[in-house]
């Protein structure tokens, strides 16, 4: 749309045209009351991205903060690009899992692929390198040649990302299940390793600062893509098509080590990937985060296409950009390096003390609003909840009691279930070796990462049984947390703590909020009885098509110290005349 | 001995092999960029293996313009062991100090796993501290190993001892089982296999040591011998 | 007998990483003149005889060849007459 | 300014396991009537005004757009006026 087409602000009021960008009649009036004046289209814009689901948690802010998010060892808990644990020696851990359910529903390949490189972002601008990755799928079952053709390509969306930049892909699970037939679940987890003094926070601190903009240029696609994941899929879905991203691994690669060089340099101040509503919500929640303003000149912002408007270049999610704030009259310092690596740094702002986000194009200002009422003060609703029929029906039932005949038949008949069945198809298009870290690969019950330089190693998992969790959402998710730890403990970790990926349905349904409520009860307990805090996570909802939602699937990755590495164990037998024992109840 | 380890931009096994010279080897070892444009002072080239330039229009494509190519074929030519691992050997190939090319796997798919090789020259200085015949397990990473050169090609590498690694099973649809190769000279060796990868007990496996302490030792008797 | 040509290329607003790799690695060989590259795909089929080819050419764009999520395609059908 | 198409494929002698896999795949979609397919790249070039241009544009198919050890090439330059 050229700018000279956009709706102006009486028609945005009078028409309604908030809502096809997601906002609410209400929450459409509390923008326009906080900002004190009509909103043109590009404020409309910041204000339906930023209040989206995906950004603001809006319906789950409410559950999330069950959640126990301290610790003794904790340095970085929710809020920043990824949470951070103590693993001593001035050296620590830092993960994240994230959902790109829905873009890969549309467009598997890069949207599994985008989803692995937004996760790697999200460590590496902590100052973290990445040195693992995870992740967890859930499709429907496979005789369908849809379903198959999304598994395949979701597969090789992750391998081809993941493989191409060089961090190894050591662990993750898939279920096969109907209810996720037409909804898949692309969940992805980044574990890194930081030494204490490289922590990077995401803050826009100190005024007359320079504000840069670093990576690929900016480009009409994925325009909207939080709004996207935050609505139900239906048919039309397949036409939203600018909301799928073309991801650039390589790009990437670069990216990452210009990155890593960068947080040593002590003129940088903050820095912060443009993921999920790119511009926007960086450069709102840096400035929000420090109690600052940012004024950013979009003409100044590197584009790929041309006569982009400031609402495209604000909602755009194009990939393998970052937002750096960096010390004024040092701009140079930060460019030489990116240089080195073939990346321009760029000049777009500065920060301000007015505590607003202002936006200038062709000289004029295209925006004007407060950081803190995009970042923090988006509506947060407690959605009414109901237990459904379904649950009490199962609770009335008598446990089921199988009737084995014949053990092995029923043995093999379990294997065959491509739930159950080995996952080495999957595994072997993963580079799960570079690095040369790699201890334990997939195919046991935790990946183990060793810490080169030291006897310590890291252990991996991510777990969720969803069918438990839809037949009793609380215990379900306490079996989720304890599943993930005993498979750390198996390893030969003590588990550190949690991230958590919450694949849920349509929050405004009273059922799927029940889901919501109960599980996160159960899986908050279990953290707590486990001590394992929840650092980081991610909620995606509206997992639904044509009514069907998706099982409950709070999807956990787990991380654990090994203190030495002569402590690891596998799960295979290891001779013949080996002594089994069981051990529980 | 100092070893060279090219870093191309979208290398990603450059630190594995480093740490393969550093820690396993116990030798000499920096990194060099591809900017650079001198190999001087180095006595053993390593082009790791990786993405170089995301592998865009073909693996080790435009890699092979980079500033240090020039100095990496001179010091082939002054007959110093060049060997290119992976994309590394893509990149030999596309600046043709080796015959051949890669195509995509015959499956379409990245393969990632411990395959067996046989070693099938041992008198290279990159072998002889193998058997002749000798089975070995390395790892394989790649979705671009499926080698192809022209008949006379392969009877003329075949006549000259040239092909170093067969594979023993079907990998990736490579030309009868090539796994790795070297020039007429026998001092540039490519290989998709990853001896860097099997270099360290906690890893489970060392078999692509003895690779690399070959490099080692030809280099401390050609030492003695022209000095 | 048919011989079908099809161009499959990245809609206009996607990002070509390959088309940037390549402009690039033309300008560092100095040929400076390069203001732009696209990569796409290119496929030559051959049919056999068949009835409303344009419209199964189609099809099989739609549905396998091109992906129109991220993708342009458009294609030649050129009847042969076998030798 | 001129736009430039580079069409290039494997050669006829080799193998194209990319090809053999979308007739496979074609097949299974009930397209019995593929008998052959073969994948390759498809350019496209913007080049500003040069000398030569016919000249450069093979020099950068044979150094860097082409394996001509594997692969064929052809391309077709037109002269655009810029509006
Ligand atoms: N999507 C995946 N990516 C990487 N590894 C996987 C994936 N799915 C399964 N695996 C690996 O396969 C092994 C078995 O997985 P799973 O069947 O989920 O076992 P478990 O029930 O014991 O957790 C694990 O080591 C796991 O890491």
């Amino acid at each position: 749309m050229s700018l000279l087409l956009e709706p102006s602000a009486e028609a945005i009021k009078e028409k309604q045209l908030y809502k096809e960008m997601g906002l609410t009649d209400e929450e459409f009036a509390l923008a326009e009351s906080i900002v004190g004046r009509p909103l043109n289209f590009t404020e409309t814009g910041l204000f339906s991205v930023m209040w989206s689901e995906h950004c603001s948690y809006k319906n789950s802010k409410v559950l999330l903060k069950k959640f126990p998010i301290d610790g003794e060892k904790v340095l970085q808990g929710p809020g920043e690009g990824a949470g951070i644990i103590d693993i001593e020696d001035e050296q620590a851990v830092v993960f994240k899992i994230e959902s790109h359910n829905h873009p890969s529903a549309i467009e598997p390949y890069q949207g599994a692929a985008t989803g692995v490189g937004g996760i790697l972002r999200d460590v590496f601008s902590m100052g973290a390198r990445p040195i693992a990755l995870l992740n967890s799928l859930r499709f429907g079952e496979l005789q369908s040649p849809k379903v198959k053709y999304l598994f395949e390509e979701v597969v090789a969306g992750i391998a081809g990302y993941g493989n191409c930049i060089g961090v190894p892909t050591v662990g993750g699970e898939v279920q096969f299940d109907p209810c996720y037939e037409a909804n898949p679940l692309v969940n992805a987890m980044c574990v890194g390793l930081i030494d204490h003094k490289d922590i990077q926070k995401g803050q826009a601190k100190g005024i007359g600062n320079t504000v840069m903009y670093v990576g690929a240029s900016t480009g009409r696609d994925g325009i909207h893509g939080a709004t996207f994941a935050s609505e139900e899929l239906s048919d039309s879905s397949d036409e939203k098509r600018p909301a799928v991203q073309v991801g650039d691994p390589f790009m990437e690669k670069l990216l990452l080590e210009a990155c890593l060089e960068v947080v040593k340099c002590d003129a940088l101040i903050g820095i912060q990937d443009m993921g999920a509503a790119g511009l926007t919500s960086s450069s709102a929640e840096m400035a929000s985060k420090a109690g600052s303003g940012i004024e950013m000149n979009l003409d100044l912002v590197p584009q790929r296409e041309s006569g982009m408007t400031p609402y495209e270049m604000m909602l755009s999610e194009s990939q393998e950009r970052m937002l750096l704030v960096v010390e004024k009259g040092r701009e140079d310092e930060i460019k030489a390096i990116f240089e080195h690596w073939n990346l321009h740094a760029v000049e777009v702002g500065v920060v301000t003390d007015d505590s607003r986000l202002r936006l200038l194009h062709n000289g004029e200002v295209v925006a004007d609003v407060p950081v803190d009422a995009l970042a923090e003060d988006a509506p947060v609703y407690h959605k009414p909840s109901q237990v459904p029929a379904y649950f009490e029906a199962f609770q009335a039932e008598a446990p089921f009691v199988p009737d084995i005949s014949d053990a092995k038949e029923t043995l093999m008949h379990l294997l065959a279930q491509p739930t159950i069945a080995s996952k080495e198809w999957v595994y072997q298009q993963y580079d799960h070796m570079v690095q040369t870290n790699t201890v334990v690969s997939p195919g046991s019950d935790a990946a183990v990462v060793r810490i080169r330089g030291t006897k310590k190693a890291l252990a991996m998992t991510t777990d969720c049984n969803s069918r438990y969790l839809y037949l009793d959402p609380e215990v379900g998710g306490k079996i989720a947390i304890a599943e993930a730890a005993r498979n750390l403990v198996c390893s030969g970790a003590t588990p550190l703590g949690v991230t958590d990926c919450l694949n849920y349905g349509n929050p405004e349904r009273p059922e799927i909020f029940w889901q919501l409520e109960k599980s996160t009860d159960g899986l908050s307990e279990a953290c707590r009885v486990l001590n394992t805090p929840v650092i980081g996570g991610n909620v995606s909802l509206y997992n639904e098509r044509s009514g069907g939602a998706v099982y409950p699937t709070p999807v956990i990755g787990m991380v654990g110290l090994i203190e030495d590495v002569s402590y690891i164990t596998t799960q295979t037998v290891k001779e013949a005349g080996d002594i089994l024992y069981v051990i529980g109840e | 001995m100092k070893f060279a380890v090219i870093v191309f931009p979208g290398s990603n096994c450059d630190a594995d092999m480093y740490h393969a010279i550093k820690d396993g080897l116990g030798e000499e070892v920096e990194y060099v960029f591809h900017t650079e444009t001198s190999l001087d002072g180095y006595d053993a080239v390593l082009l790791p293996g990786g993405f170089s330039h995301g592998d865009y229009l073909r693996s080790g494509a435009i890699a092979r313009f980079a500033p240090i190519m020039p100095a990496v074929i001179e010091a082939a030519n002054a007959g110093k062991p060049v060997l290119g691992v992976c994309n590394g050997f893509q990149i030999l190939l596309e600046s043709g100090l080796l015959p051949g090319a890669m195509k995509r796997n015959i499956d379409l798919k990245f393969i990632c796993r411990n395959v067996e090789l046989l070693v099938e020259n041992n008198e290279t200085v990159f072998t002889s501290s193998y058997n002749q015949g000798e089975t070995i397990l390395i790892p394989v990473a790649h979705g671009e190993g499926n080698y192809e050169c022209d008949d006379e090609t392969y009877e003329q590498m075949l006549a000259n001892k040239q092909i170093v690694f067969r594979y023993n099973e079907h990998v990736n649809g490579s030309k009868a089982q090539i796994a790795g190769i070297v020039n007429e000279r026998g001092n540039v060796l490519g290989m998709m296999p990853h001896p860097e990868r099997a270099v360290d007990s906690l890893l489970g496996n060392q078999q692509g040591l003895a690779l690399f302490t070959s490099i080692l030792s030809n280099w401390r008797e050609s030492y003695v011998t022209t000095s | 007998m048919y011989k079908v040509k099809v161009y499959v290329t990245l809609r206009e607003s996607v990002l070509d990483p390959q088309g940037v790799a390549v402009k690039d690695a033309l300008h560092t060989m100095d040929y400076e003149e390069v203001a732009d590259v696209r990569i796409g795909k290119y496929l030559e089929l051959q049919l056999e005889d068949v009835a409303n080819v344009d419209e199964r050419v189609k099809e099989m764009c739609e549905k396998l060849l091109a992906n129109t999520v991220i993708e342009d395609y458009r294609f030649d059908v050129e009847e042969v007459v076998p030798s």
